[in-house]
């Protein structure tokens, strides 16, 4: 056991913090995307000192750092202290980049890298479609080539970005005879391509967070698919991976469980503070055992990758306990508010601008996407405990 | 010997399902919804057609005169519906308070516009239960002066407030010195406000001094919203397993894999015995007023703690499409979560419910 | 609603009560079979006075009474309530003579209801086996005619009372090459028939509540069958519909919890009463609304019996439920006692006989048996909610 | 930076496991059961052999002189095979406190023969942490009286106590005046007893004025509770997950049901983080002593919880055959169901764990 970094990763640590400390003010908060020249230089800041596409080869437009872990939660950990965004890391550069890396053609590399890193090129996902949901192999929208061109039909959902991304990587049926698995292909294309249509999807909690994508006789050039035809299943997996790792992720519960104990210390009720309550009390320590015991994982996760041993279990449930415990904690939350806890939106007297209640639902919606808790489930008992797979039905 | 439900109950029951299912379908609701429009007078009439705001109203004032029961059963089909109408202050707290503890004045006044569905009657009793951020009405005679949280059946003509001693008042929602705020909540299919008192001149009920009057309109707001929640979830779990049993994903309806299957379950398992509950408590207010109060904190928390478990599982059940604004699916998941919070949560009434038997140390 | 069972029954409750007082001293209990005379008198004085088999035809040595759901209860609530054995009523009397009534033939009523109604004949039941437990369907204790008797080789397993009963009703394969649930019989024999081994089996709790027994050639007279060869599954069908009711009934469980909510008025902890700490307190209110929920479900199943009417949910549910609720509330008790909670058997300073952690065991093996927890499930939601069942593998 | 365990580390694990499938296999742990062994001299034997009673002792006293983590580590094997021996008391709280606060003499006369196993060491500590039934040991000079109950390690040579006043004496198992009395619990693979004092001779360990020298022992025993029941855990899981893939039902494995399946991903998801988080306050109380009060009292609570889901959920996997003396599952049910109540149940762990970071009004 060594819990400390070491006096390299210290300065490090260091360097880091103090150019923070300088630049803070230029920073563009990565979910805004209307200002894109602020978010591009920003960007373009990040990447010569090496915050942004650390490990990019310099060819493509990156720092061409060698890839270290430490480093990497570093920079991580001190832009989050910090409360600012490290960069643009759109689905872009933290899903499409790394997949690229390892399937995409040199010709892909140098045309479609350098831009997205710069946040010249955002990109949205289409994976999900209204009926491929748990079931995403089964996916229809199809590609059919023509001359020297694809053309795309179907439809999208849960596509968020898509109103500001200006491209799209998106999976598509390319084999309709081949087994379901093997039929699938990768493709990448403008949003500005003729014959896309997105249509904004209001969720439960009122915001716009996700689109609709429809796709009439889109056409796409040939070459603009990662991969061979039908290898679209292997690069989605390496794309859903670092996806999973993304959900759940620990030191954000963190953060809101001291926002709630904050809250818990000032709030009153009949003149008590919430935190005086003593089974209001016991439950508080009980998220946070659970908020610990994940974060201890996660830091388990970052040494076993610097030092290449095996987590896999521990990995593989992150998101699944994760989202749970972080749904559960923004309901509790309401619940020490009491009628206060229903307060939305605009109203006077609405704590926390209302996160409480739209975190609620908003980590509903993540413990059913990105693999539903039921095929997190499956995923860990067949993958993690190597038990036996439903038998196939009879047909 | 019999526990359970007459025809002419069950008839009731259905009647405003039907009657709310052809005018208040989804896209009324959300119309209502989006439109924030303050109360839905199309729908609110058709229920005075049905007589339900008349109904625990006494006959002398053109009431029905059903007990509390009637009335929760017809709450448990507007949970059901997530219907768009004042329910709880206006047909039960109010009516009840009036009859309980107003004088023949006030009772010949309101009870029968009450029962007409002519007004519309609000009730602030929060600061009855628990007071947050200071909040809470004072009487100087007739007098009242303050803030009270949490209104319920806000968009009304006249409200029923609890005073810092328990006393009831009924104060015009035009009164001078009364200043009206609505308060955005998640549940946007009712409508709640603040109120807040300049030296407003209030109509106290004389009958309320005794301050159990005042717990007992609160017990019945209780009933009101659970009857509310047992509804709502019920509606919850049918739609998950409709859903499931339609939803195709790897070859096979999803309501045949397993882990479906005893999500539902578990939903059926939990809500079911609440059913003969809520009845009991309900009946126990009127029927059993020994038993009334401990029946109903816990049937309140109780069916708050298994609507939580339902509006969230039914979602999963729904996957992807249970998230979105278009299904309306969360309508009744924020009505569920609303009725949790109102009049007392779960840790609230089981405390109370201790207490009821002497198990609090003074 | 009408909650009051009217004056007609109020003398009935009248009458057993002072019946009880009046004879209570004689009461035998009826878990101790080792004095069958006093056990056999004081069923008599009951099936004379009509609390024993009061609906049981007089010619099969019942009483004869029409039945009257309010006046059963009455009774039972009434024996419940004094303390005091309402007789016998081991698994002939509870499980078989239902059966017996509905399928067996004119002889068989007259040879076995009257002796196992004054328990002269006790009895076993021989259903589950080591390989058949959820997929009881799948049992292999085979019978075969040989001349005019069945010759029974097996083995069953969870036989309670096998190691007193003089009789054991019996599940037993008839016919191999029929579908599964065709081959079934449903044979009655001797205990003490040459060929039958009976082995005490101990369970976690260190009690000796069940048994294996084995039959090796075990030789049945061909007309001890219930119904028709093959109609073995129906019969035994009416007889767990029975057991599974009396599974979880929550007026115990209330009984329970009034004694826990006693250990907790008294027991201290640093000075502090039990009932005085808050987190405590709460959860054991919690228990009390679950365990009201269930018994008011209790009532409306017996209003709906009154009335012929249709409660099948509200039935389903009360094994799962009832048997969940009893094994967290007993886990809860050993909780709130701290250390003295792991006290057992002869341990000074044990609490209630160390009954709270034998029942947290014994109520485990409740969600375990009559039907698992998930086979209740699966039912519920194919019979209850009319769910589809799983599709049929590919073999 | 490393958050894992060495090779060292594992290999301690992995020798301890496989020391006691040979020397302890569940026929071995029966007969100490079921014959009321004081001691499996056998078993502790081996262990010796092994260096474990001498794990933290210093080398100068003839130890290894490890630290508190490598004793987790090995009280999660001694968990996972539902070891007959002593360990705790014997091997870590009464050695760590006599390393800490015992004279020189204390130390020379204790450590090398604790390290040896030749003195096997109780501790009584429980009245430190709460006090039921009046117990609780009170200290006139050095001579101790009153009674002390659920001492850990009971079959013992020589007993840490704790007074009311969290001091800390060393007693021989054969002081005059010292009762002792065996407690029979339903972990019967170790020892608890009642100890008895009249007016018994003890000798004071004298650092141990400062109270936190006793609530460090217990912070150490805790941990150690928790690491057995997190070994005791994943041989529950894995025991499912195994009998799963075996037993046939409706003609396949039953850990081909989807229900089956969701149960062991939901032990498997809770435990697993259990382990990070185990190692961590673990090497807190050595390395982080600022850290170490908090994350103890939440690993122990936090294990005690997801323990109890997995005794009972492995159990259900097993169906009828788990509920069974002869498969002994139940020894493991048991040593989990212990752990939860020795040294604070989570109730008291977690207001322990508020007050830690002020959040208890005095």
């Amino acid at each position: 056991m060594d819990l400390s970094y070491g006096s390299r990763y210290d300065d490090f640590r260091e360097e880091v913090r103090s150019f923070i400390e300088t630049h803070r003010h230029l920073a563009a908060p990565d979910w805004d995307v209307s200002d894109r020249t602020k978010l591009q230089e920003w960007q373009q800041l990040l990447i010569e000192q090496g915050y942004v596409g650390r490990t990019i080869p310099k060819q493509y437009g990156g720092y061409g750092a060698e890839p270290d872990i430490l480093e990497a939660r570093i920079i991580a950990d001190e832009f989050a202290r910090a409360g600012i965004t490290q960069g643009f890391s759109g689905q872009g550069i933290a899903y499409l980049m790394p997949a690229l890396l390892a399937m995409g053609t040199d010709e892909q590399k140098e045309r479609f890298i350098p831009p997205t890193l710069r946040a010249e090129m955002l990109w949205c996902e289409g994976y999900s479609e209204p009926n491929a949901g748990s079931d995403l192999a089964s996916l229809k929208t199809s590609a059919v080539l023509d001359g020297d061109e694809w053309v795309v039909n179907g439809q999208k959902i849960w596509t968020s970005t898509a109103e500001s991304a200006d491209w799209m990587f998106c999976l598509v049926r390319t084999e309709p005879d081949a087994p379901r698995h093997k039929g699938i292909s990768f493709l990448l294309f403008s949003m500005k391509s003729p014959g896309i249509e997105v249509v904004p999807l209001k969720t439960m909690s009122g915001t716009h967070q996700f689109n609709e994508v429809f796709f009439k006789d889109v056409r796409v050039p040939k070459d603009q698919i990662v991969g061979q035809r039908g290898d679209g299943w292997k690069v989605a997996n390496l794309v859903l991976e670092h996806e999973r790792e993304d959900l759940g992720d620990p030191n954000f519960t963190q953060q809101r469980l001291n926002f709630l104990i904050d809250l818990m210390k000032t709030e009153t009720v009949d003149g008590r503070r919430l935190i005086d309550i003593p089974v209001y009390r016991d439950r508080l320590m009980q998220f946070q055992a659970e908020v610990m015991a994940l974060r201890f994982n996660d830091l388990r996760l970052l040494s076993a990758k610097l030092h290449n041993k095996n987590a896999t279990l521990a990995s593989m449930v992150m998101k699944l306990q994760g989202c749970e415990v972080r749904h559960e904690l923004e309901g509790f939350a309401i619940d020490v508010l009491g009628e206060h806890g229903l307060l939305y939106e605009d109203a006077p007297y609405v704590r926390n601008d209302g996160s409480w209640q739209a975190n609620y639902m908003f980590n509903l919606g993540l413990i059913i996407g990105g693999g539903t808790a039921q095929i997190q489930k499956n995923i860990i008992s067949e993958r993690g405990l190597a038990m036996p797979r439903e038998p196939r039905p009879a047909s | 010997m019999e526990f359970g439900l007459s025809q002419e109950q069950t008839l009731l029951q259905d009647s405003v399902v039907q009657y709310l299912n052809g005018a208040a379908p989804l896209d009324r609701i959300k119309r209502f919804v989006n439109n924030c429009e303050p109360r839905a007078d199309d729908v609110w009439s058709g229920m005075v057609d049905l007589g339900i705001p008349s109904l625990i109203i006494a006959e002398e004032h053109g009431g029905i005169g059903c007990e509390l029961l009637d009335a929760a059963l017809v709450a448990e089909s507007l949970g059901s519906c997530a219907a768009p109408v004042p329910f709880a202050a206006t047909a039960v707290m109010v009516p009840w308070a009036i009859a309980e503890a107003g004088s023949d004045e006030q009772q010949l006044r309101w009870l029968p516009k009450l029962a007409e569905g002519e007004v519309i009657a609000g009730a602030a009793v929060t600061e009855a239960i628990s007071t947050r951020l200071d909040a809470g009405v004072h009487a100087n005679g007739d007098t009242l002066s303050g803030r009270a949280l949490f209104a319920i059946d806000f968009e009304a003509d006249v409200y029923l407030i609890a005073d810092r001693d328990l006393s009831l008042y009924l104060v015009d929602a035009d009164a001078s010195g009364l200043r009206r705020r609505p308060l955005t909540t998640i549940d946007k299919t009712r409508r709640y406000g603040e109120l807040v008192f300049e030296n407003v001149q209030a109509d106290r009920l004389p009958g309320s001094s005794d301050p159990e009057v005042c717990r007992r309109v609160i017990d019945a707001g209780r009933i009101i919203l659970a009857a509310d929640t047992l509804g709502a979830s019920q509606r919850m779990l049918n739609k998950a397993v409709n859903y499931s049993k339609e939803r195709m994903q790897f070859g096979r309806p999803i309501g045949s894999f397993q882990a479906v299957k005893h999500m539902c379950a578990e939903m059926a398992a939990q809500l079911e015995p609440c059913r003969a509950m809520m009845w009991y408590a309900a009946h126990a207010f009127d029927a059993r007023p020994e038993e009334a109060r401990l029946t109903i904190c816990h049937t309140k928390s109780h069916l708050s703690e298994v609507g939580k478990f339902i509006a969230r599982t039914s979602t999963e059940v729904h996957g992807g499409i249970g998230f979105t604004d278009e299904l309306g699916l969360h309508y009744w998941f924020k009505r569920i979560g609303a009725n949790r919070q109102l009049l007392g949560g779960p840790t609230q009434l089981r405390e109370e419910a201790a207490m009821r038997q002497g198990l609090v140390e003074a």
